[in-house]
């Protein structure tokens, strides 16, 4: 098994939810992050005063799928998030030894 | 005795008391931090607290009661005497007491603005009860208690001089002597609400409308102008910082409008029993004006960590409207004309002497102040704690679990 | 002029002003998404300040003063001549347009709830100068101006025409021109605070007491009618969205309760002079049932993005109190009865005729008012700003930062 | 009629109904876990809402109008008759049915804090309704529609008894029969948002001005000094809350600082109209001191699950004042002196069984209606709702989305 | 070392650190996050309007232990998360080749 | 390339960023979460209740550097984040796979 990390724009979630559905990945974890990258933060300015906010929001995708379909699903996250523009994101990928599901303590890919 | 003057300044000093608890506490806490949001508004309640037991207890009697020149007597010490049929300026006595008193609490509140994020909770009680005795006092002495600024005609109808100048003053020392946040300026955080910020400055506004038309002491034409002019002077200011920063950073903000809106309420304060509309206008205009650059000044030029930028907005505020109001008191644009045989210039002078020998009384009185407390308390937190937020570090205590 | 009916409006003035500032501030900032707060915020506080300067400069005159069945006069424009001493109403004169403006500020801003997320910040300040000007204003003149509808005796106690059939009418012109928000109706996000919802409503809440009882224009009984049925309507509208939602959907809703509430408030609104309690409540049961299904009609089946639902609620209530007034205004129920010399019939032709004519003119002027708005400064903001939030899109700031 | 002592009442209506909404909702809001949050917010304003329908129903007519020594008569029942000229105590009877209405409002939904995070929704609306028609209507005819302890001289000027001392051990009685929150004491968890319950306590403030002030049902120096004598108990009380929490804890707390304010302001209510500014000083002193080891006995010593510490802060701080008032009626330091004939002593007497009677027939009441609101809706919610929070399980809606 | 990524429901967090701590793991990372699964979100309805929330908030835990211990922790895990529910969440583990501890700059399995 | 995950003091981030940008890597990923270790949590008094805080608010890094600035990738946050007390945080290093940056599809060490 494979987990697959993915970075996003928060506003492309819905859309890489669709296309991993789409090719029968159902589970996902998301959340809230702050990124560092290409993609600089922005300013504000109160009371004529700047504040450099350096982060950008985005979301982080963790899936783990089974070996086998890591390439479909590491392509519909690539293009469902995908808006060719700087801050779109990254895809990291590595091994994962066991997934055991919780509720029946089954483990292996049948549990992913 | 007039039951429908009391009726009104009954609702008026409920006004005032909502300006501080939460007004200005909300307005002060959405610009600090997350973690010292409750520091923020603890200050806020407990300086109202600890100043009401100070104004019953010697303040309002030094302040309001007959006296010389300098200060009132002691004929009202702990209140004594004080009872249900006592009256005063035409109304019940307690009720005198009473709308001053938010008087006394709202002024000294202002002054958190300048030390937040970094102060002693012991040292704000310590420095605020002080102030109250030693500055405050006073001077409610000297211009509405018939002492020797009023006798020489100076106007001032709700606290241009009273309470903007000494706050504003005041709090530009203390934030001298404190020293700034540390990261100050380049690193230091960005408002952490917003939205409470307007909040604040609304419930602010609404319980100005007390503050200022609640001075007439009346229910009738004046306290009614005093409403009006009010309003549009901070409509006016608050336009203005609209327009000034859509034209300097081509993004209007929130938090830049309602501190027009502030700079427009201190402005018109002193001359809301004097100007007609007009003047409320031009009050407006020119208080507006004149404090956006202010801010811009001591903050961002002169890099004095003037947190919530006190003396900008409310010290500058009510010091323009304490001069400017000399050129909108013609009763030709509905205004009531000067002190009795007073001329333009001659008004004009004695406004500034206000406005000069108050705030260096606040300088020096406040300067004695904060070194007593710094010897007795010590001024600053630690290091650690300030980047701990204040909130746990000195009230065990977290503003938002979510 | 009786300084105790001035007490009572000076009191009413500031209650109104709550309700917009900061009260539907709240209830509207719920409603939207996090990254939209501050600019509902600012919507709202921004033309608060702009009315106001209209209001003093042309708005008051051209409805308040003497002049034609239509509009009223220039002898106020800009309130030239207006003093300490000038009285109108047996109030002073700078009172009545002080209270006037209170209800010339939250008129426009109920429209706010048309239009949010989306709509240029630009678009929003000249949208409403030119409707306050060329819908509100006239409106006024004919229902409380002495103009054509006062003429015939129509009974709009506090604008159920002049506010909400105005607002209401108008707000949808706007949703309908602007469009509706990308991803509307299906992929739109809920609330994002029903606790600022609430405090927003309860604000409302208290103020309209301010808004109903004080346009009694005089602390007496009819003051106190007023504010007894509109308690009771809002109490009872607010009870039957419970019960609504309690059986179509199994848990009634805190946001759905206090959206009872301002339904029954807006119906009872025009009725708080007429009516008695029995009265109160009967309104308070239709404006509740009616507003209900208004929502669902306008939002959920014909699919206009009135985002929140400012014709369901309030122009749908306005015009129901306005014309249900006249089955509950018998003297034998605590009610006044009709204008002089009025039957049912007559009366509830009159106040057909006022809503009609109302809402056909709030129409017309809105889409020319719109035009012409998005000729000058365009009406939308682009997707991607959309997408980002206005808040720091068009003001640059963030409302959170915790 | 008095139209000034009517402009003051409207005032105080408003005021007070703040109090509930928001205020009341803010400060239990906060106090809560951010997963319940909607739910108490829910309960206030539909207690709110509900209170008002039974009191303008019956609840009016059973307390205030002629009837025997236990209970009023039916002459104004679904307010029949009532209409704009009629007048009671002084005032336009509409607005002292409206005033009286906002304290039936706030009385139950001071229970609330004793029940919050664990109870069926429709179980808190039964309870209420019958509560205000079993307890709270029956006790306002004893104390204050001429009943058997008002003949008797009783002295309970705001409401210590008719407000707190009912609410209070009410609400203990329902804490105790509805058991505790899963995991109480130990693993409850702490309150969500201090700022808001700060917010809440500062708008319980300012309306109680209304309540304490307003029960003079006039504008006049007994007005005055009620208002007085509230903000110095609320005041000191407040302060000892900080001292203690300094002394023991280091830390000083907001929230146990306005916890203190609340004491204050409960404890001053019943001799708000009796004592003079020694008395308002002497009572925020002793309230803030009892209320505060009050609090650790119920809640950390016997571990009873009072959620929010109704009866530790209402009711002991209600009759801590109700029985220590008579030790500071006296003229000499601003008092009014006792009932007439009365001795000290004898009106000690008077104070007890006026607590004590009212505490019991509170305590019978109550379990009645408990055992049989059990019966027929069941009082908890299931555990798994508890977990998931009430917001969600019985309104369908989140809080904060942020 | 292993890495072991448990989501699991929020109220399930203080009975699985008791658990772990039962078995002297004593460190932890926990965040709060949202899931998507087979259990599936909730409805909300505001005036009349529904709103399908799809996520379920989760809290995702992450725990470094050695490699001999890995066995204990994961049944710990699995016996304190699981209620029997859909939604009680899943075990992920994958291979850690260091661990360092600031503080002090130790590695290896001394520093987890 | 490895994926370098950090817990930090959140007042250590800016410094972490720094020392960061100072050795050419540019992208990194934060959020915030709960740390449960040896430095214990605090405790809060509410009207005289006590209650135990048991986390401590962290900030967690996700750093995916190539193989060959590793160590002064590790080096640089853990001078930087030093503050030589209990709670100064942890590093995990683990082996990952494939990188892909979202804009472009290119992956690899230069997708980092
Ligand atoms: N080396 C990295 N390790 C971890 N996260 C990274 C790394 N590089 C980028 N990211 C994440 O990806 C987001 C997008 O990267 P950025 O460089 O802004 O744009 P792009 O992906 O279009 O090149 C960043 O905000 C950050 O959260
Ligand atoms: N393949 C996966 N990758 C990452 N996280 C997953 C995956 N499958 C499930 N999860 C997480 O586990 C949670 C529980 O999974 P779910 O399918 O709802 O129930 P169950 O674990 O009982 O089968 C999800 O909400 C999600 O956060
Ligand atoms: N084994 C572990 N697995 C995951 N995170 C850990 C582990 N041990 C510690 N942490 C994280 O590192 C933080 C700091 O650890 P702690 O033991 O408190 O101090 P120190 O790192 O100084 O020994 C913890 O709060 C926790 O977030």
């Amino acid at each position: 098994m494979k987990m697959i990390m993915a970075v996003i724009q928060p506003h492309r979630l819905d859309a890489v939810r669709d296309a991993l559905e789409a090719i029968n990945v159902h589970g996902l974890t998301a959340s809230e992050v702050k990124g560092f990258g290409q993609q600089r933060g922005h300013k504000e300015i109160y009371r004529g005063a700047e504040y450099q906010i350096n982060y950008v929001p985005k979301v982080k995708l963790e899936i783990v799928v089974a070996d086998d379909i890591l390439d479909d699903a590491v392509d519909a996250i690539q293009q469902a998030a995908r808006q060719g523009r700087v801050g779109d994101g990254k895809i990291f990928v590595w091994d994962v030894e066991t997934t055991i599901r919780i509720r029946t303590g089954e483990s292996g890919e049948g549990a992913v | 005795m007039s039951a429908a003057d009391t009726s009104w300044i009954l609702t008026a000093t409920a006004l005032v008391l909502l300006m501080t608890l939460p007004g200005l506490g909300l307005f002060y806490a959405g610009l600090v931090q997350a973690k010292n949001v409750l520091s923020v508004l603890m200050h806020c309640i407990a300086i109202a607290c600890l100043m009401s037991l100070v104004w019953v207890g010697g303040g309002y009697t030094l302040a309001l009661t007959a006296g010389n020149d300098w200060i009132g007597g002691f004929s009202r010490i702990f209140l004594l005497g004080l009872d249900r049929d006592s009256v005063a300026s035409g109304l019940p006595e307690a009720l005198v007491v009473s709308f001053q008193m938010t008087f006394a609490i709202i002024t000294p509140a202002l002054m958190v603005g300048a030390f937040v994020e970094r102060i002693r909770f012991g040292a704000v009680m310590l420095i605020c009860a002080l102030w109250l005795i030693l500055v405050y006092v006073p001077v409610v002495h000297w211009v509405w208690g018939g002492g020797w600024l009023a006798k020489m005609g100076v106007i001032d109808f709700a606290g241009g001089i009273v309470v903007h100048v000494t706050a504003g003053v005041s709090a530009l020392v203390i934030a001298v002597m404190l020293g700034a946040r540390s990261g100050f300026p380049e690193k230091v955080l960005p408002p952490h609400a917003p939205w409470m910020v307007m909040v604040g400055a609304s419930l602010l506004w609404v319980g100005w409308f007390g503050f200022n038309a609640g001075s007439a002491l009346a229910a009738n034409g004046n306290a009614a102008m005093a409403m009006l002019v009010t309003h549009i002077s901070a409509s006016t200011a608050s336009i203005v910082w609209l327009v000034i920063e859509k034209l300097k950073f081509g993004k209007p903000s929130l938090v830049g409008f309602v501190t027009g809106t502030i700079a427009g309420l201190a402005t018109i304060t002193p001359a809301s029993g004097t100007v007609g509309p007009l003047g409320g206008f031009a009050l407006g205009l020119l208080g507006g004006v004149v404090c956006y650059f202010a801010v811009d000044l001591i903050k961002n030029r002169w890099k004095i960590d003037d947190s919530l930028d006190v003396l900008a907005v409310h010290g500058v505020g009510g010091a323009t409207g304490t001069l400017a109001l000399v050129l909108f008191a013609a009763p030709a644009i509905g205004g009531t004309g000067f002190a009795e045989g007073q001329t333009l210039l001659g008004q004009f002078g004695v406004q500034i002497l206000g406005v000069g020998v108050t705030a260096l009384w606040s300088i020096i009185a406040t300067i004695a102040i904060v070194l007593v407390t710094r010897r007795l308390i010590g001024l600053r937190v630690t290091p650690d704690e300030e980047t701990q937020g204040l909130d746990y570090a000195h009230h065990g205590e977290t503003a938002y679990r979510l």
